[in-house]
Order: structure tokens, then C-alpha cells, then sequence
């Protein structure tokens, strides 16, 4: 193997040495449980008042109105759940997209399946919603918008501060699944009238299994796991210090390096869409031309399987992701290529790589000079390549 | 994930390509499932000489591919047509369980390259009576838990 | 501060070294995600593979019986809540106890404002819930029994076991709250006939922020956290990678050093509650004298508070932990020494002091020379020892 290039963080990131070095005395010295009343205890609970507040500046939110949770999907769930039941009287309809992540579509079917209704929005070939559809689908039943800040898969970002103001005016509650945006972009819940927003560790050098959800003051919300009188009796369970206190120093770190990450990032996504577009005949960029994470590459190469590129690519060194079936052993290609009305086809063929901070300029040009051969490779395989080759070279 | 044999195969396969004025062409699979398996023989005195490949599809399907046609060439026809999945994954040292309809691919295709030698040969194949060369053999659900 | 004596073990466990040197290479260098195919991904699948066989050892049982979670207090939720809803066809009432933990005494609420019904079984002087009780209130509508396998505070040891077999002849789900039990004393899912149980890292030297549920194979439950496909489709959210291969090593450890640590802890214990009832008058040990946990010892000290009792001990760098109402800013003192028929006034008077394998015997001597000076000291001050305290010296 020549060399190990990344380029899955939407996935996961690896964890930033500052990062660690904050949780490790947090495991084996510093251990208490923020509940008790003596010196350990104390001592943890103020390491999770600074990560809170490091959160909180991190998003222009107050310190509580920031709850941790065991990491995103917890805290999409106990959004939308908590929502739902405890607003039921209100009414019963929940407006989200076809490109929502699992843990908001799966939560969504489950509601549907347990007395309330959903609208599952459109988005265009870029993966854009349409605001008319939306303002057309609120009804005065609505008590819920849950709309993803961009997207995992082909990085558009939506037009967040139309969707609150339009939910502010409707008086409707405001959700949105920021895991992927958190740290990529500048986000300011109030400016952007966000009432509830899912963010998690993991994704901006941070530990796994550490999320938050922000809630803002005077919102209506149950409870997804009762217990102890953690967080404010709003989500029990003893605190993860370590992931918190990582999380913590993650948040501050991400907003303290949001310029040169969103710029070194931009301009190695840039490199590589050119240097592949340039060498690659039958290729297409998922998502939104502008409105993309700084990070964020999705390919769709015709004629060719996702899984085999990514194997091919892993034997290189090269770690990327796909939204083929094959990939996941279900039976549909990725929804999010679906809504954006790829054919079955091409969707199979899609590869997203995305650059962190930790990517460098040698990665993207290892890359550009690799991928064009395993495609090439394969396409020779390909009995769907054999049809066009003749009138191609 | 998957085998040393399976990598092998996908990353080095063997008899890939055409053959022009095949014996038998078969294609099985599916665009919409993400894959299609084609395959060529070549054949001269019921032994199959020669065999090529095409297939678009994941790691499994490119190495149940490739390991097929090593396992029917120089074969007759009759011993052929009695390779079946099973033995594919065998061969392969197992293939994880959501990748075992891949396998079947393989065997279908073959399957389909004797059914259209049998056809230009206007012989009858035993096995091949109830052959539906059109059928969707892919099936995803073998084990999702 | 002369030594810092930390006897709150319960609470909360620091982290071994062991466990920390395995969970170290997976936050910076092994940091994939589990869902990638690429080698990165491989990598920490295979860590949850080899953590999910440790766990499952620990327990006897099968590999796909242990499911991840956030922690303890996710677990009593999920195998509740899940139990519930997913067997609500079949009847709608629960059976737990007085004396459980509030993730499962929250969560009984919670379900009986949403038309479940729960029997809440008493227990006697000594925390012991009584068998023919049990069967009594066993009802056709019957379909989960949740009754805690050791209690966090007194420390008593139910009958598991006979438990176990009255809820598989009656066909009804069991579900166990071993927080507290699993790592000191012996558990086997299958001789205990146990459906579901809870356990959770922090309390056995491992990390905080994971914890898992047994499911037996066939329990019939829904998702608490839907999503992705992690967990075979059952907890979504990507896995704590570093903190579940954390739980392993510390499963793996309590199990290798079960006796051992069982009979440090049990003749530090015995050392501690025989030099305090020997040295003060006017107190009582609470919970079992004999079937409770090896660590664990409550005392009831007349006449005092268990806040002020606390600050004090802490002063001297000793960190116990109350059942005092004051220590929680609630109203009144632990449900569990109510439960078990204390006074306000005597329940207000209990400290716990939980041992562990750090725990000295020099400490467990200090204990003895400290704590009933600081008991004298409150008395003083106290009163209610006034009126007696004429006829005590
Ligand atoms: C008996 C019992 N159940 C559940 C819990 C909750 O576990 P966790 O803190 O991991 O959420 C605890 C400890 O806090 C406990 O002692
Ligand atoms: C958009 C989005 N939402 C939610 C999640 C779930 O977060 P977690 O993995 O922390 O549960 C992810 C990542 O997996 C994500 O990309
Ligand atoms: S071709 Fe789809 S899983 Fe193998
Ligand atoms: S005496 Fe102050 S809180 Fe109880």
C-alpha cells in the first residue's frame, strides 16, 4: 500500500491530539460523578459547565439551553419525539425532506406509524427544497419542520434562515439536523431562528458517542431517556465527562479555525472535482454546484459499481464512501441519489470523498492520479461500457 | 470483510473481455440492482475452450465472475451446467451472507451462455428445459436481519 | 487535606489503566467508522466484534444478544419502553419494585401517563421484595417483570434466580437492572433465565457514556433510537468505538478478577461496618446483612443530616455519597430508604460508602478513626441528641 489517504470525514474524523489531551485525565484522575456532592464529584461537574459553555458560544446559544446526548441520532430522535408527544394536543403534522438521515427518517416512519402524519419534501436535482412546497405543506395541524442543515451525502446546504423565519411566523417549532454542518459552516441559532438543533462530536475531530441537542428556552419537549436528574432532569444518565469535555474542546477548537478549515478544505474539494472532471469522461458532481460543504465531493461515475471503486480504491490506500446498494446490502441505491432523480444506475456509481483537515495537497494529487485508472479499469470490465466506447476515444 | 481468495479475484480477474463469434453469449442481472453479469463461451466438441467475462457490479459479483469462468473452462457443457452457487462460494472461501445472490448471478450467467449455445446449436440441454434466460434472479433479501 | 479517600464507588468507578491503553490507539489513529467498507472501518468493526464477545462471555451469553447503548440509564429505558410497545397487543401491565433506579422508576411513570399499568412491589426491612407478592401480582395482562438485580444504594441482592423462573413459567418477559450486580457477582443469562439486562460501563472501571443491553434471542421490542443500521438495525447512532472497546477490556478484567475483587471489597466492608458500629451508638446498617454487594455499606446515624455529614467527610478527603433529600435538593430522602421503612428522620441520617478495587486497608482505617468524630461533632450541634444523649454516656 503506498499511502493512506482519508477522505471519509463525513463519516467519522479522527480525533484531534488537543482533544485528547483534555478527556485523559478525566478517565483515571479526575473521574467523579457530577452528581455527588464532594471533590470528584464538584470537579467533573465544572469540567462539564466549561464544555457547555464552549458549545453554547459555539452556536450563540445560552448555556441552557445545550442538553449532551449519546450522539446525533439520539439527539434527532429525542427532538423529534420529544416534540410530537408533547405538543400532540397542537396537532399532529410534522413537515421534513426525501433526503433527511436515517436517524430523522426512521424516527419520522416510526411517528406515522404511531398516530401522526408527515411530509416528506421534495428537493431538486441539486438537492435544494423548494420554500413554496414547504410554505404549501404547513397546515394547521403542523406542529413540527425537521430539515437537515446539509446534507451527508452530497453536501448542499439549505436555505436555513428562510425556513426559520417562515417557521417563526407560523409559529411552528424548528428543527434541524446540523451534524454535518456544525463547524463547516457559521451557524447562529438565533439569527437563524433555529429552535431545536442535533449536532455531534464525532464529525468535527470530537469523540464518538457524544452529541447535543440545543433547545431553546420555552420549548415544548418531552423526554427520550427518563432516569436521574441529569441535565436538568431532561436526559438522564451518568455524564459522559471525557466525550464531554472532548466535545467541548472540539466545538471551541472548530470555531477557532473556521476560517482556514472552511478554506483549506474548499479549495482541495475544488482541486480534486477539477483534476477528476478534467481526466474522466461520463462523470457527473452530486449536489449543489455552490451551496456545498467545504468538504464535500460526490461522484456518479456511469458504468461502474460503487463497492468495487471503493475496494479497488481502499487497495490503494484510498478511503472513500458510496451510496451503491451493494455498499449497504439493501435493496434501493441511496434515497438521497434517488430524490435527486438519478437513475438507479448512475446512483450505483456514485463515490463521495471528503476532505478534512487533515487532508493534504500530495492526498488530492494521489487521488486525481489514481481513481481515473480504477475506473478505467473497471469500466473495461463493464459489458454497459462496451455499448459507448466505441464512439468515445 | 471479504476473503483473500475474493480479493484476488476481484482485484486480479481472470478471463475478462469478449469473444467474438461466441458459442454462447449469456447476460443475467439487472441495471436497477446494480448489476449484470455477461458472459462468452467458446465451444468445440461439447468442451468449453474458451470463456470471457463482463460484469458490472459489486466486489462479489466481479470475483464470482471471475472464478466461474475458471471453474467451467476446458469443462464439458454437461459438467458445466452443473456448477452451481454453492460451489462458487466455496471456491471463494465464503462470501458474507448479503453477497451470496451474487454468486447466483454467476451461475445464472453460465447457465444463460449454454441456453443460448443450446438454442444456435438447436440442441436440448438437460437442466436447461425450464430455463428463463429473462428471469430476475437477483435477489437482495437473502439475510438482512 | 490529608488523604483523598474516595468511597463513593457506586457513583462512579475511576477508569483502569488497562482499559485506557486499549481505548487509546481507537480516538487518533484507529478511528474509523464501522459502517465504511475501507480498511479504516474494518478496523473498528472488528474492535466491536472482539468488545461484543467479551461482554457476551461475561454474561454467557450468545454474541447477537448484546446491544451497545449510551449508558445504564438508556438501557432500562429501551428494554422498558421497547418491551412495551412492541407487546402491547398482548397486555399492558409491568411489574417493578419501590426500591428501583430512577431510569426505571421514571420510565414506569412515564408509560402509566400512557396507558400502561405498573405494580410497584414493596420490599421488606432489609430491601427484599417478597416472592408470593410477586406471583400475586402477576395478572394475564402481564408482559414485563423489571426488578433490579442489586440495589445502588443499600446494596441488597434479589432472588435472580427464582424470579427469573417465575416469569419463564408464566411466559412473561424479565427484565433485570444489573447496573449495579454485573462485576461483583457471578451472572448467567440462561441459569438466571434472564430476558433483558442492563449494565453499564462507568460502574466497573470502564469508561462512562456506554453501556448495553442483553436482549435473549426472540425477545420481542421496539427501537428507542431509530436510524441507522448499527447494532443489526436496533440502536441506531455510530458506535463509541474508544468507549465500547473500553466496556470489553473492563468486562473481560471484572471477570478474569471476580474473586479476587470480591473478597477485597467484601473484607473491607465487613473491616469498615464493624469499626463504626463498635465505635457509635445510634446507628444502624441499612439493607441486607447478608445477600448484598460486596462493596457496599449504608449506614442510618441517628440525630444528624447526611448533607452536612458529607461536607464534613469531604473536608477530610473522604468522598461518600446520602440518601438525604438535602443532597439532592428534593423534598424527600431516598424512595429506597423510605421503601424500606425508615423514618424521614433517620432516612436523612444515611451515608453510603461503596468500595472498590482501589480502595486500601489504610483507608478503610481512616474511615474508622474520622467518621465518628465528625458524627460526634454533628451531634453535638444536633437537637434531637440533646434529649437522649443524658442517658447514653
Ligand atoms: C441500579 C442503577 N441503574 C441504572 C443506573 C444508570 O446508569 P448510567 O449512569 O450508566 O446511565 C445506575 C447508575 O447510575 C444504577 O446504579
Ligand atoms: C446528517 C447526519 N445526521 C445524523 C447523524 C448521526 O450522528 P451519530 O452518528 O452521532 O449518531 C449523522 C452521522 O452519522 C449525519 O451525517
Ligand atoms: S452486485 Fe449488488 S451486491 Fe453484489
Ligand atoms: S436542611 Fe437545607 S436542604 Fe435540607
Amino acid at each position: 500500500m503506498n499511502q493512506r489517504v482519508y477522505l471519509d470525514y463525513s463519516a467519522t474524523t479522527p480525533m484531534k491530539q488537543e482533544v485528547l489531551n483534555e478527556m485523559l485525565p478525566y478517565f483515571t484522575e479526575k473521574f467523579g460523578n457530577p452528581s455527588s456532592i464532594h471533590a470528584y464529584g464538584r470537579e467533573a461537574k465544572q469540567a462539564v459547565d466549561v464544555a457547555r459553555d464552549r458549545l453554547a458560544k459555539a452556536m450563540g446559544a445560552k448555556q441552557d439551553e445545550v442538553f449532551f446526548t449519546g450522539g446525533g441520532s439520539e439527539a434527532d430522535n429525542w427532538a423529534i419525539k420529544g416534540i410530537a408527544y408533547a405538543n400532540k394536543q397542537k396537532g399532529n403534522h410534522i413537515i421534513t425532506t426525501k433526503i433527511e438521515h436515517h436517524a430523522v427518517l426512521h424516527t419520522c416512519e416510526y411517528l406515522e406509524k404511531n398516530g401522526f402524519e408527515v411530509s416528506y419534501l421534495d428537493v431538486d436535482q441539486y438537492g435544494m427544497i423548494d420554500i413554496n412546497q414547504l410554505k404549501n405543506a404547513i397546515t394547521d395541524r403542523t406542529i413540527l419542520i425537521t430539515l437537515m442543515f446539509a446534507n451527508n451525502e452530497i453536501g448542499t446546504i439549505q436555505p436555513i434562515k428562510e425556513i426559520g423565519a417562515l417557521a417563526k411566523e407560523k409559529g411552528i417549532y424548528f428543527h434541524t439536523d446540523a451534524v454535518q454542518a456544525f463547524g463547516n459552516v457559521k451557524i447562529d441559532v438565533n439569527d437563524l431562528n433555529i429552535d431545536l438543533m442535533s449536532i455531534s462530536a464525532h464529525k468535527i475531530y470530537g469523540p464518538k458517542g457524544v452529541g447535543a441537542l440545543y433547545i431553546r428556552k420555552g420549548v415544548k419537549i418531552n423526554s427520550l431517556i427518563h432516569g436521574g436528574a441529569q441535565e436538568r432532569r431532561r436526559r438522564a444518565g451518568t455524564e459522559n465527562i471525557p466525550g464531554i469535555v472532548g466535545f467541548g474542546k472540539a466545538a471551541e477548537l472548530a470555531m477557532e479555525t473556521l476560517e482556514t478549515h472552511i478554506s483549506h478544505t474548499t479549495s482541495l474539494r475544488d482541486k480534486l472535482v477539477k483534476g477528476i472532471m478534467e481526466k474522466v469522461d461520463y462523470v457527473r458532481l452530486n449536489g449543489h454546484p455552490i451551496h456545498r460543504l467545504p468538504g464535500n465531493v460526490n461522484f456518479a461515475f456511469e458504468f461502474i459499481e460503487g463497492e468495487s471503486l471503493l475496494l479497488s480504491l481502499d487497495m490503494l490506500g484510498i478511503s472513500g464512501s458510496s451510496g451503491s446498494a451493494c455498499t449497504s446490502g439493501s435493496l434501493d441505491p441511496s434515497h438521497v441519489l434517488m430524490a435527486i432523480g438519478l437513475s438507479h444506475e448512475i446512483a450505483h456509481g456514485s463515490l463521495r470523498l471528503t476532505i478534512g483537515d487533515f487532508t493534504k495537497e500530495e492526498d488530492i494529487d494521489y487521488v486525481i492520479a489514481e481513481l481515473p485508472k480504477v475506473v478505467d479499469r473497471l469500466r473495461q470490465m463493464s459489458p454497459l461500457y462496451e455499448k459507448v466506447k466505441g464512439g468515445l476515444k | 470483510m471479504y476473503s483473500e481468495k475474493v480479493m484476488d479475484h476481484f482485484m486480479n480477474p481472470r478471463n475478462v473481455g469478449e469473444i467474438e463469434n461466441a458459442d454462447g453469449v449469456g447476460q443475467v442481472g439487472n441495471v436497477k440492482c446494480g448489476d449484470i453479469m455477461k458472459m462468452y463461451l467458446k465451444i468445440e466438441n461439447d468442451i468449453i475452450v474458451d470463456v470471457k467475462f463482463k460484469t458490472f457490479g459489486c466486489g462479489s459479483a466481479i470475483a464470482t465472475s471471475s472464478i466461474a469462468t475458471e471453474m467451467i473452462k476446458g469443462k464439458t457443457v454437461q459438467d458445466a451446467l452443473k456448477l452451481t452457487n454453492k460451489a462458487v462460494v466455496e471456491a471463494l472461501d465464503g462470501l458474507p451472507a448479503q453477497k451470496v445472490h451474487c454468486s447466483v448471478l454467476a451461475e445464472q450467467a453460465v447457465k444463460a451462455a449454454l441456453f443460448d449455445y443450446s438454442k444456435k446449436q438447436n440442441i436440448v440441454l438437460e437442466g436447461l428445459e425450464d430455463f428463463n434466460p429473462d428471469e430476475d434472479h437477483h435477489d437482495h433479501e437473502e439475510d438482512h436481519e
